[in-house]
């Protein structure tokens, strides 16, 4: 089915003046382009009004480590010199001209390439009184680099994708669900109330993050039934190796939790009982 | 006067700078990566851009007249002159009618002239001050440039160039301070007129955008950054030429014709591996102090021209 | 509703002001124990703000305003001033305008520092300064219409988007010292902008006559988002993305405004791993700074090795919290993500190879022979200046102003850390750049210490209560500044109104003086200086003084237009 | 300029053999969001608590259809589905290469069926989200009589259920003073409160 | 062929009082004024030619009533130069004024009509008479022709300018005729030809050179008495302009060759340098000086000023040459001096009548207001192109080829035996190269300014082609300027008798074939058309390289008319280099030169009294001797001006009647 307009973002009036679609002939002349600029590609930045991560990531492509320059791909500063037009940032009714200024300025065919989330679809700026949208919304996009922002290394996939050197990965996917599809819970050994005062316990202590990897491997030795050694033991093991006190000290308020002794958190904010 | 074997050989060594220069500015790219501690880009990238340059599609701006288009083909032009010029294969000035030290800088001041014109036509306000750059940066070395070649000429009795070389060649000069000097003076004053970092003002990318060069694209951009590439080279062979013939051939047999081209094309890149020292290690000077800068070429080209007059 | 507070800061300004104002003053209340909001008059508000500033050593935070029309019928005006002579403390200067007369008198005529400030209250809520000599739009693009205002509760969903009337742009700008010129346009997409503002050089061949311009490229609307589409807690995803750089201490401002206005204490872990990633964020926009500085400059080389550098702090933060950018770390109560072993280890593994790098680095620039020359004397700011536009950062400590809400208003776990406060008396491209320098140094410092002396106990509190219509201001040191987050809570789990003041913000006013009788070439050094960050003040609008009437072009002309480009329908 | 020479040579070359041999990232790396429709109840936690609206359901009550959205193109990794999701059908990977050359390449959809209510008819709930809820209290303990008249439950839309309470009240003359707008209220009050009251009693 | 040039004389006489005679039908009167003044130009190439290449000199004389000598004409090969540079530019700025004129229809175009061809008449005399009292004659009349063309506009500017250049020519033709006067003393005649005979003791010779080098030199605007130049050669109507700064000012450089070298046979070798100092001033002042014009006209004044150092510089080379015996420096150097005399008054012509054509297309000379004018104006472009082309002495056009001769001129004084020349011979060489430099800054600025960019006005959108018969004229010139380059093995040889007769030797032998060297080719040698062959030949290199590797022609996609990329922001007229902001740095580089003007404020504090103080005083871009002179021109004229306030403008010009009769009148007592 098709996906309805709201998530694709196509339901965003286009921007006064976006350039909807490129004559055919320039459409055909692309993929001679293609081939001429697979080892020698000139970018030219237009940021349309993003968080500046991207450009900052952008150059962080180009510096030492990632170094795109070893693919023949260089920063222009103009876009007469341009092969690839890289968009950033969520398209804002201000970088609306200027950014179809530069579509205009650079010489066809060219690439247009959507960078990070806000120059894909607008990202979390997508619906914004002062944003038109991705970079779509203003010129035809031929390559999307989503990301928040993307990595350098996303940044470097991304121009070897838009140049051809690499295949794509991500692909479309759609999923029916099947005949008697259920959902199994998880930890099914471990009673669900406790099961949910771990988990809480154990993202107070240590966060979503790690409190979620804590608590995992604690009802893991926990729930590791079929062991030898009793439960005290194992998890003196494990912490023993570890050698990490602060992985110690979330696994003592976790196993007060286990063995039913306060953990001295009532549920309330400590805070507010102070200052009431 | 002139036979026609030594205009095909001018136009020979022009063909040979021609093709060779972006494989020398390659060759400063990939150690310009070098010095970034990154891998950069392969050594025949300069011809890839250009190639790929080549066949891309114009863009002109509007406001642009014909010297826009004609722009590249003056300069490069200019440039291949001044290339079939220079002694460079051969000891002598292959071809004499410009190989005249006032002449090849006229040659340099017709492409200077273009480019900046080019820069103004465009329309686009950081090509103006680019062109304003380059024709004022000219003021200050031009005369570095006359005065450092005289005290040569004055020696070799000639202002051609061929007769400077040789003059060069022949060994110990009574005046060797002056062309010490002198040609001190003249590798600054080259290396203002090669516009690399510290004293790339007129295509500085950060200041200007490339001065210039900032409304050019497709095959135009291609024909005139190979411009730029083969003044930068141009500009290293005259100094070479005239300062250090050493290698070029006497005859224009074809074996020692090509072992004086291997011998150029290595001190070429010789001389290019120097400059990447240079200008890798050093910010770029503000233009609005440059004349402190470009004072340098001129103490040593007076400094030159009184040892000169001394004679020592 | 917070007398309970006993320590009281900032009674000696409001005694000292209502001595002087009596009557004008009509109320006082604290809402923590170092932010006092004190309701004044209309009439007298540029008196008392101006007392409290030049008379009293106050600096400017922010303005915000707020449309209090559903709570007590009327607009608010909030002067925040951060007190930073004797008696340091939050002083919020409130006024109430009435609805019915949306007009209140300017006080930029006595404390240019409010400006922008008002300028853009202008744009977004309509009230209208009396006597402000600048009446050219600030936020809001050139062809936002005239009469609509975003911020006006009600006035407009936040998704509305007026068709533009105009198919160019309007802004004036405007030259101050001659009539006749030459004018650079640099940006919105010049190369060394890695965001879009637009600057107008006006120039006699290099050298910079005046200079204005127009910013807000990036104004999107996040002020109305937060207001609307987003939950409190959704909106430290937002605050992250005020900036690509230093969006952390952005969340960490607005985390603790929220925590300051609801009276929740948070962990102290909580608060020592949010002040290592705000250090973090400093190491590497300090070093991302210097080396744009190198690129300006066309030391290419230097450009790459701190960018080669740098790419550790970039590691540092994908190790502490998952991403080299946009960090999303912190929620209301405290942080998502705690340090374990394998994270300090590394942490520390690599702060002390970043330290050695760093001296290594700098060792090569400072002894580069012409970065130096390059550097000093350009884009001078002059103290004075500085004074009367409460610019922040190493802006304002390149001027010999030791301002860091570190020190001044202690946050997070900063109370004791060794914070150095550099300064330098040079006022120039140098100075800055040099204070980032010792920034780095001390970065390294204090994050070690953090880690060293991080406390036991939870990240985390949930379970607070919410509580409406409660407001307090957050403060954190971004690299560039202190990031100062007013926030008033709403109903339903959303925020009532949210200001964002970016350092940025406080620091453009001053840029124009900077400018002058500098060179073009050095115009973006200049810029970088101040390490701008465009999209830092996404959160604000303007419109023009001389107002040119828009007509409205119908739709199908503009689309016309954009794809034939010729005929313009307003030429 | 020496001391650059020494720091360069002493460096070397640094820059990274990607894409040739993979990239190394932190453990902690938040990358590609990876979904298991599988896993998934189209319980709508994640879209909620979204905050770039990358994540989006759609209900389409004529087909007995709900569907669930995800575009790449506006995600911006900052985990809050992965936190929020219950069954951990939502996880981030280390995967960065997200590139694609068509828009429709980026989107992740996952369509579920919904259960009729058993009064009214009307699709209002997704079966696997029932159908899970059921699992737990089987699993927490409660007797079967008891899960099946929580089924019951679980299977009426809320709308009929508000009915139902309503009546209830009438019943109980917990409402008999009031008025019809005043019971209405109450009403909604109470099936609001329902859903709390359901995830109490989860707990035995 | 006196005949042939009598008829030219008067033809440009019948065309002149024909035109006054139609005056009161005006396209008549400027038709018959502009087809004269060619055809007469055209008659007066013809007859000097056979001069110009026998290397003889024509004499014709008829007994005088008057009692100060006969009326004797005397064409030698300058004078014969002279004749043809004069002629000309006549013929085509007669050509360029059929249409350029009808723009001052209604304000007396037939007038103007009138004073241009007598003008050019005058001229002619005073290249061509031979005797004291014709010349000042003819001199004073070539003046006041010139002053009635300067205020034809009557606006008030140039009412001014004109004021101030009828007193400082007249000044300054005091000194010419004390000169002549003292030579007079020692001959007791008023003929050139008992001064070359007389040979007066040494100190008398250098007052005389002296007397001569100012009064001469005033006129040819050699820095510091050039100030009125640049004021009043852009008043005037632009073909006059052309004619005043490509002509007129030589006539000022021929008296000083005429009688430091004719008369006095350049015996002191100070004489010369103190030439080479003043040209280098000149050369190197009057191009920085261009640099802060906004008015098209005065920049391209100005920019005479810096060429007529340039000759003179090779004219003092020479002298010393002569002097010193070095009759190869003497050779070189004249050469030099005639042939760029001969290219500046052909691209200086045809630069003033592009300045013209803008300002009959645009009715401004200020270059702020232009702009975009290349795709408007493409053929004026062209012709303007060529023009800064050949003033930037660009390689193989004929400034080029006239500063190339200079450079050896110095460099084979460098070479010499003298200290002097040794030191002063390469600087000279480092002085043309600045101005070189500063020259192309210059013009590549101006025509940036003009055509280059987006229109700045809307009278610069608005502009069309110039009408074909101005095109034509500055065609003539362009032609020249590119065949004076490319011919110019064969205008060396022709400028050789001149040359030989000057520099007192053989014609030394400086073209061969293609060719042309300073007289010995080992020297140094260059050619020209070889140059443009080579061009061409070398185009086939970056042709081959498109061909290969260019996409075909069918796919190669060229799209004009994008809008200048300027950061993204609407492009408009003002993000463009101004004429003058392009060249700021230049002026900071070298404030110093600007700064002259301190050093002379002291000198002149009186003069400099009512000025608002020192510093900013110095600060002014102006050169200080504009200021200066103007300063005391302005107060001298307000004194006198304020008795003449009641006087209506006839008045004033029969009172410039009475100075000129007075002057005639001191001549005669003189000659009793």
């Amino acid at each position: 089915m098709k996906p309805p307009d709201t998530i694709l973002g196509t339901n965003l009036v286009p921007a006064p003046g976006a350039v909807f679609s490129e004559a055919e002939e320039i459409a055909k002349l692309k993929d001679s382009l293609m081939k001429r600029i697979r080892r020698s590609a000139y970018v030219f930045r237009v940021d349309c009004g993003g968080c500046n991560g991207c450009e900052i990531e952008i150059f962080a492509a180009f510096s030492p480590i990632f170094d795109a320059e070893r693919f023949g791909i260089k920063l222009v500063s103009s876009p007469r010199h341009a092969d690839i037009l890289l968009y950033t940032g969520s398209m804002t009714r201000s970088m609306r001209l200027p950014a179809i200024r530069s579509y205009h300025a650079a010489p066809d065919p060219k690439i247009v390439i959507g960078y990070g989330a806000c120059g894909c679809t607008g990202g979390i700026f997508h619906d914004l009184y002062c944003v038109w949208g991705g970079a779509e919304s203003v010129v035809p996009v031929d390559v999307y680099i989503p990301g928040c922002p993307p990595t350098p290394a996303a940044t470097i996939y991304g121009f070897a994708l838009a140049l051809g050197l690499l295949e794509q990965k991500l692909k479309a996917r759609h999923h029916k669900e099947g005949e008697n599809e259920v959902v199994i819970p998880i930890r099914p050994l471990i009673p669900l109330r406790l099961r949910v005062a771990l988990e809480r316990e154990a993202r107070r202590m240590s966060g979503y993050r790690q409190g979620r990897i804590v608590v995992d491997r604690f009802m893991s030795i926990l729930g590791h039934e079929g062991a030898n050694a009793p439960f005290a033991e194992r998890m003196k093991a494990y912490l023993d190796e570890e050698g990490d006190p602060r992985l110690t000290e979330i696994f003592e308020r976790l196993n007060d939790i286990v063995e039913g002794r306060p953990s001295g958190w009532t549920g309330q904010s400590s805070a507010s009982s102070s200052t009431s | 006067m002139e036979a026609a074997s030594s205009i095909l050989l001018g136009v020979a060594q022009a063909a040979l700078l021609f093709f060779a220069a972006p494989l020398v500015t390659g060759m400063a790219r990939v150690i310009r990566a070098k010095f970034h501690n990154r891998r950069g880009p392969p050594l025949l990238q300069d011809y890839r851009d250009l190639v790929k340059l080549m066949a891309r599609a114009e863009v002109i701006p509007g406001e642009a007249s014909a010297v826009f288009r004609v722009t590249p083909y003056v300069f490069l032009v200019a440039m291949l002159l001044v290339a079939a010029s220079i002694p460079g294969l051969v000891t002598g000035s292959p071809f004499g009618p410009a190989g005249d030290l006032i002449a090849v800088l006229y040659l340099f001041a017709l492409a200077r002239f273009f480019f900046a014109l080019s820069g103004i036509d465009a329309g686009s306000i950081y090509g103006g001050l680019g062109a304003s750059r380059e024709t004022t940066l000219a003021v200050t070395n031009e005369p570095v440039m006359v005065l450092a070649l005289f005290v040569v000429a004055a020696r070799a009795g000639s202002t051609n160039l061929g007769a400077m070389s040789a003059r060069v060649f022949a060994g110990p000069d009574p005046a060797v301070a002056a062309t010490l000097a002198a040609m001190f003076a003249f590798a600054f004053a080259i290396f203002v007129e090669m516009g690399k970092v510290p004293l790339d003002f007129a295509e500085a990318e950060t200041e200007v955008q490339e001065g210039p060069l900032i409304e050019y694209s497709g095959r135009s951009l291609a024909l005139l950054k190979w411009g730029l590439h083969l003044k930068q080279v141009v500009a290293v062979a005259l100094f070479l030429g005239i300062f250090f013939p050493l290698g070029a051939s006497f005859s224009l047999a074809p074996v020692p014709l090509a072992f004086a081209a291997a011998v150029l094309l290595v001190k070429l890149i010789v001389v290019f591996l120097a400059l990447a020292f240079v200008e890798n290690t050093m910010a770029r000077v503000r233009f609005m102090s440059s004349p402190r800068v470009t004072f340098v070429g001129l103490a040593a080209a007076l400094l030159a021209f009184a040892f000169s007059l001394a004679g020592v | 509703m917070n007398d309970h507070v006993t320590i009281r800061r900032g009674q000696s300004h409001l005694d000292a002001i209502r001595l002087q104002y009596g009557a004008a003053i009509e109320d006082a209340e604290w809402q923590t124990e170092n932010q006092v909001t004190v309701t004044v008059a209309l009439a007298s508000l540029p008196e008392v703000v101006e007392t409290l500033y030049y008379g009293r050593e106050g600096w400017l935070a922010t303005i915000v305003a707020n449309d209090e029309r559903q709570l007590n019928g009327h607009y608010a005006l909030y002067y925040i001033l951060s007190m930073e002579g004797a008696d340091r403390c939050f002083f919020v200067v409130r006024a109430l305008v009435p609805a019915h007369k949306p007009e209140f008198p300017s006080v930029t005529p006595r404390v240019p520092a409010v400006v922008w400030g008002e300028r853009e209250v202008r744009d977004m809520f309509g009230l209208e300064p009396v006597g402000l000599p600048d009446q050219r739009r600030l936020v809001l693009p050139d062809d936002w219409p005239d009469d609509l205002y975003p911020l006006r509760k009600g006035a407009m969903d936040y998704r509305t988007r007026p068709m533009p009337a105009a198919p160019a742009e309007t802004y004036t700008f405007i030259n101050e010292k001659t009539k006749t010129s030459t004018e650079v346009p640099l940006g919105p997409l010049h190369i060394t902008s890695d965001e879009p503002a637009h600057f107008r050089l006006f120039v006699d061949g290099e050298r910079i006559i005046d200079a204005d311009y127009r910013l807000f490229y990036v104004h999107r609307g996040m002020e109305k988002l937060a207001e609307t589409r987003m939950s409190y807690n959704e909106v430290n995803f937002l605050t992250d993305r005020i900036c690509g750089i230093c969006g952390f201490t952005h969340s960490f401002a607005y985390s603790s405004a929220v925590e300051r206005a609801l009276g929740i204490d948070v962990p102290e872990r909580a608060q020592f791993i949010r002040s290592v990633a705000g250090e973090v964020e400093r190491l590497h926009s300090n070093l991302l700074n210097v080396g744009l500085a190198c690129h300006f400059i066309g030391f290419d080389s230097g450009f790459m090795q701190v960018f080669r550098v740098r790419e550790k702090a970039m590691t540092i933060a994908e190790v502490l919290t998952g991403a080299r950018k946009t960090y999303a770390l912190t929620l209301v109560g405290g942080v998502r993500r705690d340090i374990h072993k394998a994270e300090r280890l590394r942490i520390l593994e690599l702060v002390a190879e970043l330290r050695r790098d760093v001296a290594d680095i700098l060792d090569i620039l400072m002894s580069t022979a012409n970065l130096e020359a390059r550097t000093r004397g350009v884009g001078r700011l002059d103290p004075k200046i500085a004074r009367d536009f409460s610019p922040s950062g190493a802006v304002v400590r390149g001027s010999g102003f030791a301002r860091d809400t570190r020190t001044m208003h202690p946050y997070g776990a900063y109370a004791n850390a060794p914070v150095v406060v550099h300064t330098e008396q040079g006022c120039d491209v140098l100075s800055r750049v040099l204070v980032r320098v010792e920034d780095v140094q001390n970065s390294l410092d204090i994050i070690e210490y953090l880690i060293d002396k991080m406390p036991e106990g939870p990240v985390l509190v949930e379970g607070f209560s919410y509580i409406p219509q409660r407001f307090a201001i957050g403060n954190t040191e971004a690299p560039r500044g202190d990031d100062i987050h007013w926030v008033m809570l709403g109903d339903n789990q959303k925020l009532y109104r949210w200001r964002c003041r970016a350092p940025t913000y406080a620091n453009w006013p001053v840029l124009r003086y900077m400018f002058r009788d500098n060179s073009v070439a050095d115009a973006p050094l200049i810029v970088a200086s101040i390490d701008p960050c465009y999209s830092c003040c996404d959160r604000m609008t303007v419109v023009d003084v001389r107002k040119e009437t828009t007509t409205v072009v119908p739709m199908k002309e503009l689309e016309r237009w954009g794809r034939e480009r010729k005929d313009s329908p307003l030429a | 300029m020496f001391k650059l020479l020494r720091e360069i040579v002493k460096t070397g070359d640094v820059t990274t053999r990607y894409p040739k041999k993979p990239f190394p990232i932190s453990p902690n790396f938040r990358g590609r969001v990876e979904y298991d429709p599988l896993r998934c109840m189209a319980c709508a936690a994640c879209t909620i608590a979204c905050p770039a609206n990358a994540l989006s359901m759609v209900t389409d009550p004529a087909a007995g259809k709900r569907t669930w959205m995800f575009n790449y193109g506006r995600c911006v990794v900052c985990a809050r589905c992965e936190e929020v999701c219950p069954t951990e059908a939502i996880v981030l990977s280390g995967q960065f290469e997200l590139a694609v050359r068509a828009k429709s390449d980026l989107m992740v959809t996952a369509e579920f069926s919904l259960v009729t209510c058993r009064q009214c008819d009307t699709p209002f709930a997704p079966k696997k989200e029932v159908d899970y809820a059921m699992a737990l209290l089987e699993r927490a303990g409660v007797n079967p009589h008891d899960l099946e008249l929580r089924r019951v439950q679980y299977e009426t839309c809320p709308e009929c259920r508000r009915l139902n309470d309503f009546a209830r009240l009438r019943e109980t003359r917990l409402v008999s003073g009031l008025d019809a707008p005043a019971a209405a209220l109450v009403a909604d009050l109470v099936s609001h409160m329902a859903p709390l009251r359901s995830g109490a009693e989860l707990e035995p | 062929m006196p005949t042939l040039l009598a008829a030219s004389l008067l033809l440009y006489a019948f065309g002149g009082f024909g035109a006054l005679v139609l005056r009161r039908a005006e396209t008549a009167a400027i038709s018959v004024g502009g087809l004269t003044a060619a055809l007469a130009g055209a008659l007066g190439v013809l007859a000097v030619w056979p001069v110009l290449l026998s290397g003889q000199t024509l004499l014709y004389s008829t007994p005088s009533l008057l009692p100060f000598g006969a009326f004797s004409v005397r064409i030698d090969a300058l004078s014969a130069v002279m004749v043809i540079v004069i002629s000309l530019v006549a013929a085509a700025a007669g050509l360029f004024s059929l249409s350029y004129l009808k723009g001052s229809i209604g304000i007396g175009g037939g007038a103007i009509a009138f004073f241009t061809n007598l003008f050019v008449a005058s001229m002619v005399l005073v290249v061509i008479v031979d005797n004291a009292f014709f010349f000042v004659l003819a001199w004073e009349l070539m003046t006041i022709t010139s002053y009635f063309l300067v205020i034809s506009e009557l606006e008030e500017e140039a009412v001014h300018a004109g004021f101030l250049y009828f007193f400082i020519a007249h000044g300054f033709s005091m000194l010419i005729m004390i000169a002549f006067f003292l030579l007079t003393v020692q001959t007791g005649s008023l003929d050139f030809a008992t001064y070359r005979a007389a040979n007066p003791p040494a100190w008398l010779a250098s007052i005389v050179f002296l007397l001569a080098l100012f009064g001469f030199g005033a006129k040819a605007g050699m820095i510091p008495i050039h100030s009125w130049l640049p004021r009043a050669h852009p008043a005037a109507p632009s073909h006059a302009s052309a004619l005043m700064s490509g002509v007129m000012v030589k006539l000022g450089i021929y008296g000083i060759i005429r009688v430091g070298v004719d008369f006095l046979g350049a015996e002191l070798a100070w004489w010369g340098w103190t030439l080479l100092v003043f040209g280098a001033v000149s050369a190197v002042l009057g191009s920085f000086y261009t640099l802060a014009e906004r008015d098209i006209k005065r920049l391209l004044a100005y920019s005479t000023v810096e060429n007529v150092g340039v000759i003179l510089m090779a004219t003092g080379i020479a002298m010393v040459g002569l002097a010193t015996g070095q009759r190869l420096v003497a050779f070189v150097g004249f050469l030099a001096a005639l042939y760029h005399i001969l290219n500046h008054a052909m691209f200086k012509g045809l630069l003033f009548l592009g300045a013209g054509a803008l300002l009959k297309g645009l009715s401004t000379r200020d270059m702020t207001l232009m702009g975009g004018l290349g795709k408007r104006m493409p053929r004026t472009a062209f012709l303007f192109l060529v023009g800064a082309l050949c003033i930037a002495a660009i390689p193989p056009l004929n400034g080029f080829v006239s500063e190339w001769f200079a450079y050896q001129s110095f460099f084979i004084t460098g070479y010499g035996p003298g200290f002097a020349g040794r030191l002063l011979g390469p600087l000279a060489a480092m002085a043309l190269a600045i101005t070189g430099a500063v020259t192309l800054s210059c013009f590549v600025a101006t025509w940036g300014a003009i055509f280059g960019g987006e229109a700045r006005s809307g009278r610069a959108k608005a502009a069309r082609e110039t009408p074909a018969s101005m095109l034509i004229g500055m065609g003539v010139l362009a032609l020249f300027c590119v065949g004076f380059g490319l011919g110019s093995p064969l205008v060396v040889r022709a400028l050789g008798p001149a040359v030989a007769a000057l520099s007192n030797s053989a014609s030394l032998a400086t073209a061969d074939g293609l060719y042309v060297f300073p007289a010995n080719p080992r020297f140094a040698l260059v050619s020209p058309p070889l140059i443009a062959m080579l061009m061409l030949g070398l185009l086939a290199l970056p042709v081959i390289v498109v061909g290969v590797f260019g996409a075909d022609r069918s796919r190669h996609i060229v799209r004009r008319g994008a809008e200048a990329w300027d950061c993204g922001y609407q492009h408009t007229g003002q993000m463009a280099v101004s004429p003058t902001g392009g060249m700021e740095p230049l002026r900071f580089f070298f404030e110093g030169l600007y700064a002259l003007h301190r050093f002379t404020v002291l000198f002149h504090r009186v003069a400099a009294a009512g000025l608002a103080g020192l510093t900013r005083f110095a600060a002014r871009i102006e050169p200080l001797w504009d200021r200066l002179t103007v300063t005391l021109t302005v107060d001298a004229a307000s004194g006198v001006g304020g008795r003449f306030q009641a006087l209506e403008m006839g008045n004033l010009r029969v009172y410039t009647f009475y100075i000129f009769l007075a002057l005639v009148v001191v001549l005669l007592a003189v000659a009793w």
